[in-house]
């Protein structure tokens, strides 16, 4: 048995990695997965005071699988509203053709 | 003319420097765009090892210190870091192009401390043979936090009454998009030229109410930071245990050597940074190489009358005016921007980076040296 | 010219990274791409005896482009009988319009 | 209102990262994002000097958002005709249900 | 009474040394959220550091020393690592909602070694004056790779009784689902708490065939470790070549302070922890309590016996005792992850990390030292 | 015959050095698949230390060299390192089964210089009490940006006459794909073994125009490169501030010890290359294992005409074959890959780490040394 689902894939700045995890959690997702990830956009402004020197990538992108298009939206207006006035990010859907295999779905 | 003289062949002489060639050699090889660079884990390592050497030292020599006389100088850092930002408040601030927000989180960065720069002032002092209160370094704190919060509060009460005009400008005006927020709303103040006017958003994003301004968590935010959890560590080991044997295997041995690097770090930043800055107007260079300056003055005011009062020592007021003229590099811009984040992190970090610090570093620490050396004389 | 393919995705645990590439390899893809990656799922068990403090993400997420649906569901069956068990692990499938560019495929 | 898109990806070597970043520039998209990765493909031909022990991965992945499927084509063209002869590289189209929020798409 | 308070004072003094004191500091800092880390690859690079000075150390010594003496600690070594793994599968696999497979891993963790606690171990034995020989850190393969390979065998018994008798119950219950395995076939002992009820597969899992244990790849898996390659590498270049210079202006006396900063990431990681131990159950904590301290005397009691019989030295008990107390944080967890793979990685390394380790340096050190200090002056 | 058994010994007592230790216990920890590994970010600040510390020392004491001296030197630096890879365009280009591309870029890495190797060799002279020129270390550059400019311009001579070819064949082939490129059109050299049958394109590949080679570029391109920026800063710091107590007191001191763990990084790196270059053919085996020899008595017969002529220290003359013999490992292969990018880096890093380097360091600095030293006896 496999399953149908939605992937909301948000990108935005490190700093909100916990709150944007919560946000998540709270939404009733199963889970997430998130990697570092540098990228250029319309903002392109700096999230922090790291050296740029020799610096890692200070953006993220969460992956989070849900299983309707009204979770992912959920999760990523909320996002939205709370973030994406004063920090760089992008939020949009993918198809995933189905779920093969999870502990938990 | 004795003291312009004294004074100019003593700050000519600081100029040469191991710190400040280490600095100037970053900025060079940036500029030439190599491809030499310290790693991140390096460079994080080294501010812990500064940062816990410049605790551990003053913990040690507080042991047997009486920290009544400290009150005096620490009252005054509070002032000082409250002081520097309402100056910015008052002057960046009203510059045309300049954004109020944008210029109180950088008011806030130049009353906050930079580790680097106090452990190059330190270091410079040391080699000088000026002598200074064991707990000098410990009003790093009390300088720092105020200035952060003073920042964060300003900029808070002005946002929302920002807000308040533009909610009830909008009552008005129904059917208005909402999604434009503290940032944009600004007429005229747009310097960094985004707006979302293309943005696409799945629903209207809800309205955000303004919410009360608490200070305590922004003390705490500050003060769960990098490089003061490493400084009060150090402090409280130096007061609590008898750590000794490896400060003087392993802390203070390496102190000058990794500082250099560190300096050659901050050089390369400043170069890097400049491009940021040069985005947001040169009303942020002038207040960044002027501000230094004058904060350190101020500071150094500050620090003679604490002098002629209780006795605080003259190595010990140039470190009040070091602290003062430093803009942090390391807490202060992740405080900032969660505590402001409406501020574009370009103008403050550019600001602080590109110039503030290399100006502190470079003419800020030879001056004050040089003076106090000069009034000692005297 | 270019082809239709199916990418399927794995996110699970560091330490698998050199048994599932085998798998990937001897099922016939030309090629995998994998990268560093956090998450949280079901049952959120710690992978390693690494410190938490500073630490680096313990997942890893691969993505495979295989040319038909059933050599990724062959991929990740196998995946999953051998290490589901006792690993964290998800497995899904999605779409690719088109490999525009390939040096085989 | 959202939008529908195109996702260009596009995996190669490392130091190609400031040349392809400017090809996507000059393309005309509003960003892009990249990660770190690792992987295996037919070249397998390693891409800089620095040590394989305790290497981090030498790949980057691209991922660009574009409006329509033209502009990932020239974008994976350019890239492919610049450097996948001498370099690693693959580069693939997925569809995106929609984007749901962007500063500027 | 004499003895007693003499080692209550000694036991008292020790625990101010720095680098207790570094430990709890780290307890501290990362207890009121600071966000002060020491970088990945720092705290990589010191393990390296302190295990190859140990081994270093270690071979140049050896060099001169009579290796016949060494026989019957190390036979001892191992029949105290091999015992811990015993203990703990007869008194916390017993437990109630202890789940055996976790217990025996748990056990193996500390049976195993970790070269943190040698290397402070060996610095405060220094630090006391205190003689033992040289080869007493290369004792630490001998009891840590037996107590992980009799782990791993005994939960592998363990598994495959399990799956026979799960196997033979299910075929009578035809059609029921595969997925399960080892984990979730275990009645009440599913303590992790997940269950693959909801999971979706698409298609069966086959039925894993029970495989026989092979020593040998677990034993290369534990000398590929990092800690052991550091150790053995060390040691081979003390004893294959002249490293004095090197040892000497180098990684001698860098020891101690990159040791101090060990115990402050140990200390931030034990914090850290608390929470995995406590998903887990309280039996965890009251073995990683008392088990350091049990088997820490355990070994002194064989160590004893080889002074008595063989003029082992008291330095040398004490080492190893401290190595029986510690529990492996480097390279157990990832073998038993590999070994164990049914065992849940929250309960073994949130015993040893949160409480365990703690336990073997602030307690377990200065206890077996004071000891030994008691010893020599009667 | 009191040479010949002169040398031996000298050679032989070298071989026992902890440089060549750490080395060889790399290799062997690397070959038993050991987990243990040297993060990424301690390597390269290893490096950085060790290129600044050997530009700051020359840098002191060029102060008060004549650096009319240096001319001779540079000049014979430099024409080694054309020579270098004219030897290899020459020999290993015409190999069977040698890519044209591949041997050139080969010879312009073994041309090039490595500063490991160089630290290394400065080690070992100052352990064995020679005295060479302060400004010897800053023969480097003068070697390694002429011999990797000359392989970048031989490959691009080459591939444009290859391309001509092509392109005048393809025209009357019409249809012919364009996709080839360099790589793929050499008939027979097709090493790699990987065509592009197979693969799939959206539109066809434009033709690539050739372009003329710039040299500026390329010595640009290296001067950036992180090693040779390392050096350099560290010289200019050495000549124009006073860094003499971090130099003292950080920089000197960690040398030796920085330097012996570089040596197990070379070591495990060399055995993890060594299936690389197994790939690419035994040429390049036999060319990376004779070149480094060869190489270096080349710049000896040159540093001996420097030696009588005007008086070029027999330690300068050992530094000079010494960089001869290295092969650039850190700056040179992104420099090569960019400028020869058809070129199969798995070539050219497999035959210099895994084989070019240990015997440069393992054979060919005792060898040069105590040639020296045999010279310096007579
Ligand atoms: N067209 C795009 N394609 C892929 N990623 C994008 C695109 N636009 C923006 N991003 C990502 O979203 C982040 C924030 O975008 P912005 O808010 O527009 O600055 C950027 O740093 C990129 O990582
Ligand atoms: N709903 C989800 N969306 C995205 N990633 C997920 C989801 N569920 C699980 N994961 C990823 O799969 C890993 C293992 O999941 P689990 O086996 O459920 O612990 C997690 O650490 C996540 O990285
Ligand atoms: N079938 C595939 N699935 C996913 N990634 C691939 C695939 N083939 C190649 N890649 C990625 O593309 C890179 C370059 O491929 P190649 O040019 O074939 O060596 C590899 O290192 C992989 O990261
Ligand atoms: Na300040
Ligand atoms: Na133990
Ligand atoms: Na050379």
């Amino acid at each position: 048995m496999t399953q149908q689902a939605c992937k909301l894939v948000i990108v935005t700045e490190k700093l909100l990695l916990k709150k944007i995890a919560k946000i998540i959690d709270e939404a009733g997702a199963t889970g997430y997965t998130v990697v570092d990830a540098g990228g250029k956009g319309s903002r392109n402004v700096r999230s922090s005071g790291q050296p740029t020197i020799s610096d890692t990538y200070s953006n993220l992108k969460f992956e989070v699988l849900t299983p309707n298009r009204d979770m992912a939206v959920k999760i990523s207006d909320e996002v939205a509203a709370q973030f994406f006035d004063d920090y760089s990010g992008i939020a949009y859907l993918c198809d995933v053709m189905e779920v093969l295999h999870a502990h938990k779905f | 003319m004795n003291f312009w003289s004294d004074f100019l062949t003593l700050f000519l002489d600081k100029l040469q420097s191991p710190t400040l060639g280490f600095l100037i050699g970053g900025m060079v090889v940036a500029a030439v765009n190599s491809r030499l660079a310290i790693p991140d884990a390096i460079y994080k390592f080294i501010v812990f090892m500064l940062l816990i050497k410049v605790g551990l030292s003053g913990g040690i020599a507080i042991r047997n210190a009486n920290l009544a006389e400290m009150l005096l100088p620490a009252v005054f850092a509070m002032v000082v870091g409250i002081l520097i930002v309402f100056i910015g408040r008052y002057t960046l601030a009203n510059m045309p192009k300049v954004k109020v927000v944008d210029a109180i989180a950088t008011a806030g960065l130049f009353g906050a401390v930079s580790g680097s720069t106090l452990a190059a002032g330190l270091t410079i002092l040391e080699t000088e043979g000026i002598q200074y209160e064991p707990w000098a370094a410990a009003l790093y704190p009390f300088m720092d936090i105020p200035a952060l919060v003073t920042a964060i509060v300003l900029a808070s009460i002005y946002t929302s009454k920002q807000r308040d005009k533009y909610f009830s400008k909008e009552e008005s005006l129904s059917k208005q998009r909402v999604t434009a927020g503290g940032y944009t709303s600004e007429q005229g103040g747009n310097a960094g030229g985004y707006s979302s006017n293309q943005g696409i958003t799945a629903s209207g994003y809800p309205k955000r109410q303004p919410e009360r301004v608490k200070i305590w968590p922004i003390v705490k935010e500050s003060l769960q930071g990098s490089a003061l959890s490493a400084l009060l560590l150090g402090l409280a080991l130096g007061i609590l245990t008898r750590p000794e044997s490896v400060y003087e295997s392993f802390f203070d041995p390496l102190f000058r050597g990794l500082l250099s690097i560190l300096m050659l770090v901050m050089g390369m930043e400043a170069t890097a940074r400049i491009g940021e800055l040069r985005k947001v107007g040169q009303w942020y260079a002038i207040y960044a190489a002027v501000g230094p300056l004058l904060h350190g003055f101020i500071a150094f005011g500050f620090g003679m009358i604490a002098h002629f009062t209780t006795g605080f020592s003259l190595g010990g007021v140039v470190i009040l005016a070091v602290i003062a003229s430093s803009s942090s590099d390391i807490s202060g811009p992740p405080t900032l921007r969660a505590g402001i984040p409406s501020a574009n992190p370009s103008a403050y970090i550019g600001s602080s980076t590109a110039v503030g610090t290399p100006v502190a570093l470079a003419i800020g620490i030879p001056l004050f040296i040089g003076l106090a050396q000069v009034l000692m004389g005297s």
